[in-house]
């Protein structure tokens, strides 16, 4: 039963965040925008380029997708809405999320192209530019619960949210997970103006819906993440705790969706170097300060 | 005894087998390191179906897997840095044509 | 138009109309997304508005189901657009605005005026035509002749062995790899299953435009596989197998030997097995006949040769699974295996002989280059722009850019011409920036008849031109946010572009505040300057630099700087604009019927001082000499790009603001 | 115990098989992920002998590694894809012969010894996170600490020596302009 909710709600936000991106697309709102595409999807064809890696090129969009919901799956709605309460929660969702980058490694190497190709191996040259901006708030945020139970992480932010008990993880933890999710300004693998859409290049029809799904999903899921992890989860008056956890997802969700509008797609050199000169050692200051304030405050 | 433990070590002898097959055949450094990454996977099986079916209450069996993960990590770490540095001076990183290493 | 509603045959997919495909076509319909050819830019500048009629604008063709011919095509774009069209998934159709289709298209769906009205009332139609007729039980091959190619084999490993039959290298013995050539000779006819028509036919001119467009290779072959599927048994004839060994034979003229895999220091005349280990002597041909026999002649420029062909055809892939290409792989492996012994292809291959001619990249490590095209119709590239760039990974080692919509005259073209109509002419090959040309010509022609500058209606093509600038530098901004991926610029300059191409002089004043809101903006925005700065700088001094480029040189000479160039030189305009009267379009003024003589004039236009001399015979242009700006910046593309990261090299040649139809080929 | 003994087999049928696929396909790309695959089912054994933090461990760990090997397999191989179909093996019989020695030899150990009483309940896993966590920074950290110096130790060195030497720079310009 909570699994149907989980996905559900899941696809609720998933559909949602179609209709702003088809809204930011086209400057249209519309509510059937998401089916709409998606049967337009899938009634074209479904091109296959010539000479590909067929495993790989069929398995990429569909291991995405896989990935994004294993993620999801160990996310508390609320406190019993959950797919798995798994007692390495955390760290499960971080396995999960590390086969995004095989999933656009298989994307970019299947259809045989330069474009998706050099998207590919570009995503995987920024792995531990972001995966460590990703695992050390989290380690953060576990130490302060003392328990890697998602589930209990949201537990130890009743009281106070850990965006404001670790800011300094969230900022880290929000924009690794763009940058996980590819969404501009950090769209490398799948640049536009300089690799004509890089791994989705060459993806259309059938694939091309399945891989638009998963990203979708991808940026549902870590949006979810960072509400779990920095917003309190379910935490919140009046409304039902599922409520204030779907609200707050949607509400990072549609964030890291327009931030990219607003902002030029970011230098890999860049991207590189912040990541490692600066944003390694910030994480592991905000460990040590997390450390400090749970040695020092009861 | 169990048949799961059994399972767990039949698995883990197989790849053994096979990481040692590959770690002989291939010629190229990358593919002979495959070939050890699957040797330690199989010891890898082997230690957590100790753990789990001997000695559940020792936490060192886990400590153990761990240093072992540590291992193919540092494995994994060393040999791109030989077979990069190898590439560089001599363009290859075929086995066949390492003939200076030869004793 | 069409009285009944169906799109062409090669747009529509092969179902039979069912509920269900109806549902599909509604959904595309009301989904459109187009790729603009030549390019979206020049949608802009001719007003268009695509996205106010609710299409989505797509990168490349594999994303749009729409493709949205603006204006007329030079010749060699309009077969790059053939191939976009190839490229495209099916249910596609085709519009075509303000001119003829092309003759490398099988026509049009729905055409119309370049006007903005003609584009709603063609989209609401071509909606109409997609819902309706987007099914149909027989559609057709889309074959245009610029789309054939042959088929041949490489060795992966030995580029300069290229063979018109599978079979295998017969310097190490690997299978040889199919790969498709644009050029055909029309001796080879060969009738493998997969070749079907893209052979036999003498196309030696479009070598290159197969693969031009976007580095997608041509899919049209595909969608042929993909309609005989049931025939798939048929898919694998083994008839050709006698050539591989036939090919083997002929090649195999050097000396075979044995020798020992792992005791390279026994060698053998004949097979037999090691004396020290026993383990069976392989054969192996004599390496150094070899390698001075037949490497010699493509030593040197050995990686060029090798990755002129791997844009198409990108060598590093495993197709064993991939039904089409699986039966020529099939029996080429197995003639591999036989051919170990008999035409002594090894079964150990140096890897030092393969690396050793590889270029060397900035880190030292010897690896396979890449040449890749990027464009001419590339989202965030000028359409028409072709750049060719030698990738090492993500780096640019090398790049070239060339024109393939630029004006090919400098001199007589079609014998004479009447002065307004040449005007017509320059202008409307300039579509970035007509104005420019147009003044550029009227002033050319009236120096050419002796006649004394006017100052009546100076002002007002002062004002055209400066409001083109304007323009052209909003629209450049639009261009350049959307290849880095800022949309907000994108949409934010194109508005603006629209809104002030059609204004008056109030009308401009009146968009000053949102035209200086923009600069404010683009100067708060975060990652701006970290992007541009140091990106693509140029020498300062070189008389080469014009416009633009040329006064940001002093303040940097880089991306950055020539950002700022542009967004203050719209405020700088628009004081002009204020100080002149209203802007009028530069109109010929009476040069009398009998006028002979020769003029030479300079106009500083968006993009530079273009300057053009015109020689009047009786009143008709007899010739003429045009010197643009950009056909002196192209030429620094290449150092541009030399070296840099492919997202900065696009920036830079971005920055420098090329409009590929004022190069003079 | 039968469901586990069956997701036990099952991962550990995955497991031997991509590992067989490693070596048996030429496409690198293939390989480096085959292998990847195969210690993906390894940690799914891990889970499926309940020891999860180990098994979820071993699964993010190796996705990362995995994807490293597959760009060095692309950059220091003759013809990653594979379109060649050459044979980039030696010593067959030999290789065959020791592993299958190796392999014997193991499962001989497996089935003919005898491993005493085995213990039917496992620890549940938020006990076993808690108990390697004191395990790891109590008893063995010593262990622990040395793990983690020598890795740190390990990524400097191969940095070391994979970056271009310092000295002959002149000497690498040659080799470019050449």
């Amino acid at each position: 039963m909570s699994i149907a909710i989980v996905l559900f709600a899941l696809l609720v936000t998933a559909w949602f965040l179609a209709m702003i991106e088809s809204w930011t697309a086209t400057g249209r709102l519309h509510p059937a925008a998401p089916l709409l595409s998606g049967l337009a999807h899938l009634g074209r064809e479904s091109v296959v380029p010539r000479t590909p890696d067929r495993v790989f090129f069929e398995t990429a969009p569909v291991l995405l997708l896989v990935a994004a919901m294993l993620g999801a799956a160990v996310l508390p709605l609320a406190p019993n809405l959950i797919i798995a309460d798994l007692a390495t929660g955390a760290l499960f969702f971080n396995a999960a999320l590390a086969y995004v980058l095989v999933a656009l490694i298989m994307g970019g190497w299947g259809p045989n192209g330069a474009y998706a190709m050099v998207g590919g191996w570009r995503f995987l040259g920024q792995l531990i530019a972001y995966a460590m901006l990703i695992v050390m708030p989290i380690t953060a945020v576990a130490m302060r619960a003392e328990s890697l139970v998602n589930t209990a992480i949201v537990g130890s932010q009743e009281s106070l949210w850990n965006i404001v008990y670790q800011p300094l993880g969230f900022v880290l933890f929000y924009i690794a997970a763009m940058a996980l999710a590819f969404r501009p300004p950090f769209d490398l693998p799948t640049a536009e103006g300089e690799l004509a859409g890089g791994v989705d290049a060459e993806y259309t029809g059938v694939r091309l819906a399945v891989l638009r799904l998963a990203r979708l999903l991808l940026v549902v899921t870590l949006a979810s993440a960072t509400t779990v992890f920095y917003l309190g989860g379910w935490h919140g008056p009046l409304l039902p705790p599922w409520a204030w956890s779907l609200i707050k997802t949607l509400a990072v969700a549609v964030s890291m969706l327009l931030v990219g509008h607003y902002l030029p797609r970011i230098r890999e050199a860049d991207l590189l170097g912040w990541c490692w000169k600066l944003g390694i050692p910030l994480a592991l200051l905000n460990i040590f300060i997390v450390g400090l304030l749970i040695l020092v405050v009861p | 005894m169990t048949p799961v433990l059994i399972l767990a070590l039949l698995t883990g002898a197989v790849l053994f087998g096979v990481g040692v097959y590959g770690a002989l055949s291939q010629t190229n450094l990358v593919m002979i390191m495959m070939g050890v990454e699957l040797i330690l996977a199989g010891a890898l099986v082997n230690l957590v179906a100790f753990w789990r079916f001997l000695h559940p209450e020792v936490y060192s069996g886990q400590m153990f897997v761990l240093v072992v993960m540590t291992v193919m990590a540092v494995e994994m770490a060393v040999g791109f840095g030989v077979a990069t540095a190898r590439f560089r001076a001599k363009g290859s990183v075929e086995m066949e044509e390492a003939e200076d290493l030869k004793g | 138009m069409t009285p009944d509603p169906i799109l062409t045959a090669t747009g529509v997919r092969q179902k039979r109309p069912s509920v269900l495909q109806k549902l599909f076509s509604r959904a595309l319909a009301s989904n459109l997304s187009c790729l603009v050819v030549p390019g979206p830019e020049i949608a802009l500048a001719h007003g268009l508005d695509v996205k106010a009629v609710g299409m989505r604008i797509a990168g490349t063709p594999r994303d749009a189901s729409v493709l949205l011919i603006v204006g007329k095509l030079p010749e060699k774009m309009s077969e790059a657009v053939a191939v976009l069209f190839a490229q495209m998934p099916r249910l596609r159709a085709i519009l075509v605005l303000g001119a003829r289709p092309p003759s490398s298209l099988p026509g049009t769906d729905v055409s119309g005026d370049l006007s903005q009205a003609a584009l709603i009332e063609a989209v609401a139609r071509l909606k109409q035509v997609m819902a309706k007729g987007a099914f149909a039980s027989s559609p057709e091959d889309f074959d245009s002749s610029v789309l054939h190619a042959r088929t041949e084999y490489v060795c992966p490993m030995h580029p300069e062995v290229v063979e018109d039959e599978p079979g295998s290298c017969p310097k190490c013995g690997m299978d040889l790899v199919a790969r498709e050539t644009g050029e055909s000779t029309p001796e080879h006819h060969h009738d493998h299953e997969h070749e079907h028509h893209h052979h036999g036919h003498d196309h030696g001119e479009h070598e290159d435009e197969h693969e031009q467009c976007h580095g997608h290779e041509d899919r049209e072959h595909q969608n042929h596989h993909d309609h005989r599927q049931d025939h798939e048994p048929e898919h694998h004839p083994d008839h050709n197998h006698d050539h591989s060994e036939g090919e083997g034979h002929k090649q195999e003229k050097a000396e075979t030997e044995y020798t020992c895999p792992m005791h390279p220091e026994i060698v053998r005349d004949e097979p037999g097995s090691c004396p020290k280990c026993g383990m069976d002597l392989v054969a192996r041909e004599d390496m150094e006949d070899d390698g001075g026999g037949e490497e010699a002649p493509g030593h040197g420029n050995d990686h060029e040769h090798q990755h002129h062909h791997d844009h198409s055809d990108y060598d590093e892939h495993d197709h064993e699974h991939h039904q089409d290409d699986g039966h020529e792989h099939g029996h080429g492996h197995s003639g591999h295996e036989h051919g170990g012994h008999d035409h002594g292809a090894s079964g150990f291959m140096s890897m030092i002989e393969v690396t050793k001619d590889l270029p060397r990249s900035a880190d030292g490590l010897q690896m396979d280059w890449l040449e890749v095209p990027f464009g001419p119709v590339f989202p965030g590239l000028p359409g028409g722009l072709k750049l060719t760039l030698t990738l090492d990974g993500d780096g640019v080692t090398e790049g070239q850019a060339a024109s393939v919509v630029g004006i090919t005259s400098e001199g007589e073209e079609d014998g004479e011409m009447d002065a307004n109509t040449f005007i017509e002419h320059l202008s409307s090959a300039m579509p970035l920036a007509p104005v420019s040309y147009r003044l550029l010509a009227c002033l050319a022609i009236e120096r050419a008849a002796g006649l004394e500058d006017d100052s009546a209606n100076a002002g007002g093509r002062t004002g055209a031109l400066e409001r083109e600038r304007i323009a052209s530098h909003l629209g450049w901004l639009a261009r350049f946010g959307h290849q880095m991926g800022f949309a907000w610029l994108a949409n934010r300059a194109s508005t603006l572009q629209l809104n002030v191409q059609a204004a008056s002089k109030e009308g401009l004043i009146e968009l000053e505040p949102s035209l200086q809101a923009l600069a404010t903006r683009v100067g708060r925005t975060p990652l701006l300057k970290a992007r541009l700065r140091g990106i693509g700088v140029l020498p300062t001094g070189s008389s080469d630099l014009r416009g633009p480029v040329g006064r940001a040189s002093g303040k940097g000479g880089d991306a950055w700087a020539r950002l700022w160039q542009r967004l203050d030189e719209i405020p700088a305009s628009l004081d002009l604009i204020k100080a002149a009267v209203e802007p009028e379009l530069p109109v010929l003024r009476n040069i009398g019927s009998d006028v002979s003589g020769t003029g030479e004039t300079t106009v500083e236009t968006p993009r530079g001082e273009s300057r053009l001399k015109v020689s009047l015979e009786h009143g008709q242009v007899t010739s003429y000499e045009l010197d643009t700006a950009c056909s002196h910046h192209i030429d620094l593309v290449a150092e541009l790009v030399k070296g840099r990261e492919l997202g900065d090299a696009l920036v830079a040649v971005g920055s420098i603001d090329l409009s590929p139809w004022e190069v003079i080929s | 115990m039968y469901i586990q003994a069956f997701f036990v087999a099952v991962f550990g049928l995955a497991a031997i098989g991509f590992g067989v696929v490693v070596f048996r396909t030429s496409s690198m790309v293939r390989s480096a992920l085959a292998l990847l695959f195969s210690q993906t089912a390894v940690g799914c054994m891990f889970l499926a002998m309940q020891s999860e933090f180990l098994g979820v461990l071993q699964i993010m760990m190796m996705a990362t590694e995995m994807s490293i090997m597959a760009i060095f397999m692309v950059m220091f191989m003759m013809d990653p894809g594979g379109l060649g179909g050459m044979d980039m093996s030696h010593q067959k019989r030999f290789s065959l012969g020791a592993g299958g020695i190796a392999a014997a030899t193991a499962i001989a150990v497996a089935l003919l010894s005898d491993w005493g009483p085995v213990t039917a309940e496992a620890p549940d896993a938020a006990m076993q996170t808690r108990e390697l966590g004191f395990e790891m920074l109590g008893r063995s950290m010593l262990i622990f600490e040395t793990a983690a110096v020598t890795i740190l130790t390990a990524m400097i060195a191969a940095t070391a020596t994979a970056i271009p030497a310092r000295e002959p720079a002149n000497h690498d310009h040659k080799e470019t302009s050449r």
